[in-house]
């Protein structure tokens, strides 16, 4: 544990980890107007993760912790890339990003 | 006091640029927003001690992952106008649902309690006896050792997004000439340029009009690309060469 | 350190990447069929050397191979198999894959097959995203299908989301436990008192994580649409490999990490159990579209199946685990004959598109019939086993009132079934149906067979099932 | 980590300067000013010298008229700029577009914070070093990118959309070859980076990626041959069309400014930094700084020299040589070089 964390203590870090997971959630769910922000959105819930698995990392003495950040951290931007991929795709096809308009399919 | 002050200013604009991803009304300002946000997180982890994540939080995600949500927002044609709606009408609902998680998420932190039995921390080196380590080398360490599967699978992961990306954007256009670039580089000044001595006072249309090169222009290129057959090209009526006597 | 142990791993990485590489160096027309072909014969050589592989912890005890891994992973392969086998088929003529579509089949089953092999919420991460995110890419492969995209584009994001919940539940675990081993962390529930509230949320997030994957009630939403869209091969993978994994490491997770704390997950999952079965039930009665009938049928199926893991003993263990592999038979034949639905080059999905099906097509209506039957449980078919044996864990482990709503929606559910064995065989028929590419035909009636037959295969299964099931709650 | 010794301390000065917090804040004032006002002048001259090679090497004058060989040319230049008005194109973004110029400029003085000038004299000399300047290096695409989106201009913003993918295309061959040197040197410092440098520049065993840097970095700051961004004869003048007067002055001085960030880059990775060429007499009498401004003065020449003598690239052209040239050789190059450490026992093992 370094100094500044010990400073600083664990509790901030996980309660501002907290909230960027229901700011990342609020979004996810009401947000009604275009998709990209979904995506933002799920880009806050990972970096949600990460400060907790950073913090609890320096709280631990442990690095285990942030070994994982590292692996999230390839495997968000993989998934950034795929999601924007698929994003273009079906942009193409709709000429549209509305939430609204993603209901192609009923039943 | 220093570092408090650091932290929660680090963190108050973290939070407040994230609440601002979500609620901006340009989609353009929330990728923006969303950089600040990172730039912040980076220096949470600064101050976590984890100093080549936050070095890599920011060369990756600000300066890779962002940069794609940047292009991505800017090329699609997105209809501003249509975006100002705002949230959903169970926004309110959802701002209680999401205060009590929250609370209740933050009475969790604020207590945190860890397991009385702890196994051996991982700590690959950091902070060990007989020799100073650094956090890169303690994280690498790790990495090529202990998680070298994870680390493989992880490019596994990379692997496959490549796949994705390439075979859901990718369309051959139908323009744009190819170039060999071997022939490219062989060609010599004598294979595509004349230099003809003409006489003055007469228009181009009477030296014989313009004229592609005579030699090697389609040679350069790949057969079947824009605008070369596919087939070897015939041989091309030579420039006519104009005397430089005047007619 | 015994690397030897992710050997079926390492095999089907590499063929992968040799398969790619000579798929680019192919023309595109014609990189199909050596793709797909490659893709088959590797995993079928991984699943040799699955069942040939020893038992133990490696790579820094993040990978674990006991009998329980081999068990999921020789499903997931068969999986993987079927569905790369099927694409064959569907794939000539105008609705042509591109040739990376067995490929991303076979890295998705190797995610599936290191989730398998988790013994550690890293490996748990890496091998669900590594599954995951190529199945995104394959719902939206036939990219100018305006309904293909947004099944992608549906699954993505309710996908990416439950992922991203999971990993924020594992980072809860991690701060409790100090680890991200599973075996340290049971050990430390169980000699932990009272729980704390953060532990608690942490595995409620997990829970959901892996729900969402195997679209279990109330994490379904995405299941319908997502089948509907993509195309079939697709969407028979995504009905088998990925569930199977995501049922194990929810079995791996649940019976050890947190097993000690069953008393405490037990009613979520029973909840979640039941809500599916009804759920499935219910929602299937209006359908008109097979493959959609096919996404509400999977999520009363998932149902089924975890009634197992809500009995919390080895037995119901046993019994999900036969469950799984007899919904792997009967669903693949299923697919199998959706994927031979074509009239002149084009899909048709509807139910009424199978009026008279019995006499235009007598072979593979008598598969579609075999596979309903099996689906409502019906006794000589391999439905019938695993149904009998999820149901007597649950009865044995007092669990009466799921017992219950797990037969009232099997009668349910059993309308539905017949509902499409009718159109099969009594109402007037259409025109019919192209002649199927042979390799659909040869799935589907293998699989069929499959389902009759079950009876001869049960003795070993269930054996095999056994130990599986004791190599995890021991 | 200990700040250097800069001047002979007396007791209350050291206790004032090292040990209060105003004193800190002063001295980290102090020597970021110590930086900039040298870098600011620096950039002033360097566009006059552009000017003057770019002449020479054209066997023109170049500006002779403000004050002995024109030495005043480039205030001339700044008070024109400064004295002109302002334009916002209609419809644009009014915040974005003034942040933009403002980004560019500050991010190239950011970085100077970690570049050593002496032995362990640098404004931060930090663990990691070398990523903080890729990291700032690699956030200058948004200056650009937002630049080319707030101006609401077309050819803006295609200039600017070409240099993003430019320049992260480039970023990526910029940092696998600084892996390369990485692996030789064990460390993440900058100073560490120079040290191992003591016996032979880098420049010498790892000539190709010597060239590979030094042609990204051409391609990272937007330099001819790889000034497609700003073509004229496409794009009228690429992503800063709309700007001018001080903003435009900004990307103008912020764009000189990474040219010379460039240089020092290339000179501490490859050219030893602040050693001397050779560890004898009269070479190291020359204080360190020296010998850094002298490898960075060769670097800049070298880029002026390049832009006075190749034409433009095409853009495919340009992202093939990144993607299908630059990419596959320097992974290749890395791989050998991490090969051969391991196969002759010199992997560093470490050193922090």
């Amino acid at each position: 544990m370094n100094d500044a964390f010990a400073q600083i203590g664990l509790g901030p870090f996980l309660t501002v980890g907290a909230a960027l997971l229901v700011l990342g959630v609020f979004g996810i769910f009401l947000n009604r107007k275009n998709i990209i922000i979904i995506m933002m959105s799920m880009e806050l819930i990972l970096l949600a993760a990460n400060i907790n698995l950073v913090a609890f990392s320096a709280a631990l003495g442990d690095l285990s912790g942030q070994v994982l950040t590292v692996f999230v951290l390839t495997i968000a931007a993989a998934e950034a890339a795929i999601g924007l991929a698929i994003l273009t795709v079906y942009f193409r096809n709709r000429g549209s990003i509305q939430v609204e308009d993603v209901a192609l399919m009923k039943g | 006091m220093m570092i408090q002050l650091v932290f929660y200013v680090f963190a108050a604009v973290l939070i407040a640029s994230s609440a601002m991803v979500i609620f901006a009304k340009n989609p353009v300002h929330s990728v923006l927003f969303l950089i600040l946000g990172f730039f912040n997180a980076a220096g949470l982890f600064l101050l976590a001690g984890a100093e080549f994540l936050a070095m890599i939080l920011v060369i990756v995600y600000v300066g890779a992952v962002a940069v794609l949500f940047l292009f991505v927002v800017m090329m699609l044609d997105i209809d501003f106008a249509r975006m100002r709606e705002g949230l959903q009408r169970y926004a309110p609902l959802g701002a209680a649902v999401g205060g009590v998680l929250f609370a209740e998420l933050a009475m969790a932190a604020a207590h945190w309690a860890s397991s009385p039995v702890m196994p051996e921390p991982i700590t690959g080196g950091l902070g060990q006896p007989g020799g100073p380590m650094t956090n890169t080398a303690a994280l690498g360490t790790l990495l090529y050792t202990h998680y070298i599967l994870l680390f493989q699978a992880c490019g596994l992961v990379l692997l496959v997004a490549m796949i994705g990306a390439i075979t859901l954007t990718l369309r051959e256009k139908p323009t744009g000439r190819r170039q060999v670039i071997g022939k490219q580089h062989e060609r010599m000044r004598a294979d595509t340029l004349e230099m003809l001595t003409l006489p003055l006072g007469f228009g181009t249309d009477a030296n014989g009009g313009f004229l592609r090169p005579a030699k090697g222009y389609y040679d350069t290129a790949v057969p079947g690309s824009y605008g070369v057959p596919a087939a070897p090209e015939p041989p091309r009526e030579e420039v006519r060469k104009v005397d430089g006597d005047a007619p | 350190m015994n690397w030897t142990l992710a050997l079926p791993e390492i095999v089907l990485a590499v063929s992968g990447l040799v398969i790619l590489a000579a798929g680019v160096l192919m023309r595109k027309e014609e990189a199909f069929l050596p793709s797909a072909t490659l893709s088959v014969a590797a995993m079928i050589v991984s699943g040799f050397l699955v069942t040939t592989s020893s038992s133990g912890f490696g790579y820094g005890d993040v990978f674990v191979v006991d009998a329980f891994a081999r068990f999921i992973k020789l499903l997931v392969i068969a999986g993987g198999v079927a569905s790369i086998t099927l694409s064959i088929g569907y794939s000539d003529g105008k609705s042509a894959l591109p040739f990376e579509t067995p490929i991303l089949m076979l890295f998705s089953t190797l995610g599936a097959m290191i989730m398998a092999s988790s013994a550690n919420l890293m490996t748990l991460f890496v091998g669900l995203e590594l599954s995951s995110l190529s199945i995104y890419i394959l719902c939206a492969i036939e990219r100018d299908r305006v309904e293909a995209a947004e099944a992608g584009l549906k699954y993505f994001i309710l996908g990416s989301l439950a992922s991203g919940l999971l990993l924020y539940g594992a980072s809860l675990a991690y701060g409790f436990a100090g680890t991200m081993e599973f075996a340290p962390i049971a050990v430390e529930i169980n000699g932990a008192g009272a729980l704390p509230v953060g532990l608690v949320i942490g595995v409620v997030f997990i829970v959901v994580g892996l729900a969402f994957k195997l679209s279990a009630v109330p994490f379904h939403m995405w299941t319908p649409d997502v089948y509907q869209g993509s195309p079939t091969p697709v969407t028979a993978f995504m009905a088998g490999a990925p569930k199977f994994a995501a049922f194990a490491l929810i079995l791996r997770v649940m019976m050890g990490p947190f097993g000690a704390m069953s008393p405490r997950w037990q009613l979520l999952i029973e909840v979640i159990s039941a809500l599916s079965m009804l759920f499935g039930a219910l929602a299937a009665i209006p359908q008109r579209d097979i493959k959609r009938l096919m996404a509400y049928s999977s999520i009363g199926h998932m149902g089924y199946a975890m009634m197992g893991l809500a009995a919390a003993t080895p037995v119901g263990t046993r019994g999900t685990l036969v469950y799984l592999t007899t919904y792997l038979v009967m669903n693949v034949g299923v697919f199998g004959v959706i994927s031979a639905m074509r009239r002149r080059g084009r899909e048709v999905t509807t139910i009424a598109d199978l009026a008279g099906l019995g006499r235009t097509n007598p072979a593979m209506a008598m598969v579609m019939a075999i596979c309903m039957f099996s689906m409502i449980g019906v006794p000589p078919l391999a439905g019938f086993f695993g149904k009998f044996m999820v149901f007597g864990a649950a009865w044995n482990a007092g669990l009466y009132g799921l017992v219950a709503v797990g037969a009232l929606s099997a009668v349910i559910g059993a309308f539905y079934y017949l509902r499409v064995v009718k159109v099969v065989y009594f109402d007037a028929s259409v025109a019919p149906f192209d002649k199927p590419a042979p390799s659909i035909a040869f799935v589907s009636a293998a699989m069929g067979l499959a389902t009759v037959l079950f009876l001869l295969a049960l003795g070993p299964v269930s054996e095999a099932a056994g130990a599986a099931a004791k190599a995890l709650v021991g | 980590m200990p700040r250097t010794r800069l001047w002979r301390r007396s007791s209350d000065v050291e206790q004032f300067f090292f040990h209060t917090t105003t004193g800190n804040v002063i001295l980290l004032v102090l020597e970021a000013l110590a930086i900039l006002v040298p870098l600011l002048i620096a950039v002033a001259y360097l566009t006059l010298m552009e000017r003057k090679v770019m002449a020479a090497m054209q066997m023109r004058r170049g500006p002779n008229v403000n004050g002995l060989f024109g030495v005043l040319q480039a205030f001339a230049d700044a008070i024109k700029m400064m004295t002109k008005e302002t334009i916002i194109p209609s419809g644009a973004n009014r915040f974005l577009f003034l942040l933009a110029p403002f980004l560019t400029f500050s991010l190239a003085m950011l970085a100077w914070a970690v570049i050593p000038t002496g032995d362990g004299l640098a404004v931060a000399n930090i663990n990691v070093g070398i990523l903080y300047l890729l990291a700032i290096s690699s956030l200058g695409v948004y200056g650009i990118l937002i630049a080319g989106w707030a101006s609401n201009s077309k050819y803006a913003f295609l200039g600017g959309l070409r240099s993003a993918a430019q320049m992260v295309s480039y970023e990526v061959s910029i940092g696998l070859v600084i892996v390369s040197v990485l692996l030789a040197v064990g460390s993440l410092n900058l100073n560490d980076i120079i040290l191992a440098q003591r016996h032979i520049w880098f420049c010498v065993p790892m000539f190709p990626m010597f060239i590979i840097f030094f042609i990204s970095a051409l391609a990272e700051t937007n330099r001819a041959p790889f000034d497609l961004p700003e073509g004229e004869s496409e794009l009228v003048a690429g992503f800063f069309v709309e700007y001018s007067s001080l903003s435009f002055g900004l990307f103008f001085l912020g764009e000189y400014a990474n040219m010379i960030l460039m240089s020092g880059m290339v000179s501490i990775l490859f050219l030893g930094g602040w050693l001397p060429p050779l560890g004898i007499a009269p070479l190291t009498w020359i204080p360190g700084p020296i010998w850094l401004i002298a490898k960075i003065l060769f670097c800049l020449f070298v880029f002026i020299w390049v832009r006075a003598t190749f034409p433009r690239y095409r853009y495919d052209q340009l992202m093939r040589l990144g993607w299908k040239v630059f990419l596959p050789f320097s992974l290749l190059w890395m791989i050998a070089t991490a090969g051969f450490l391991l196969a002759t026992g010199n992997l560093p093992q470490g050193v922090s």
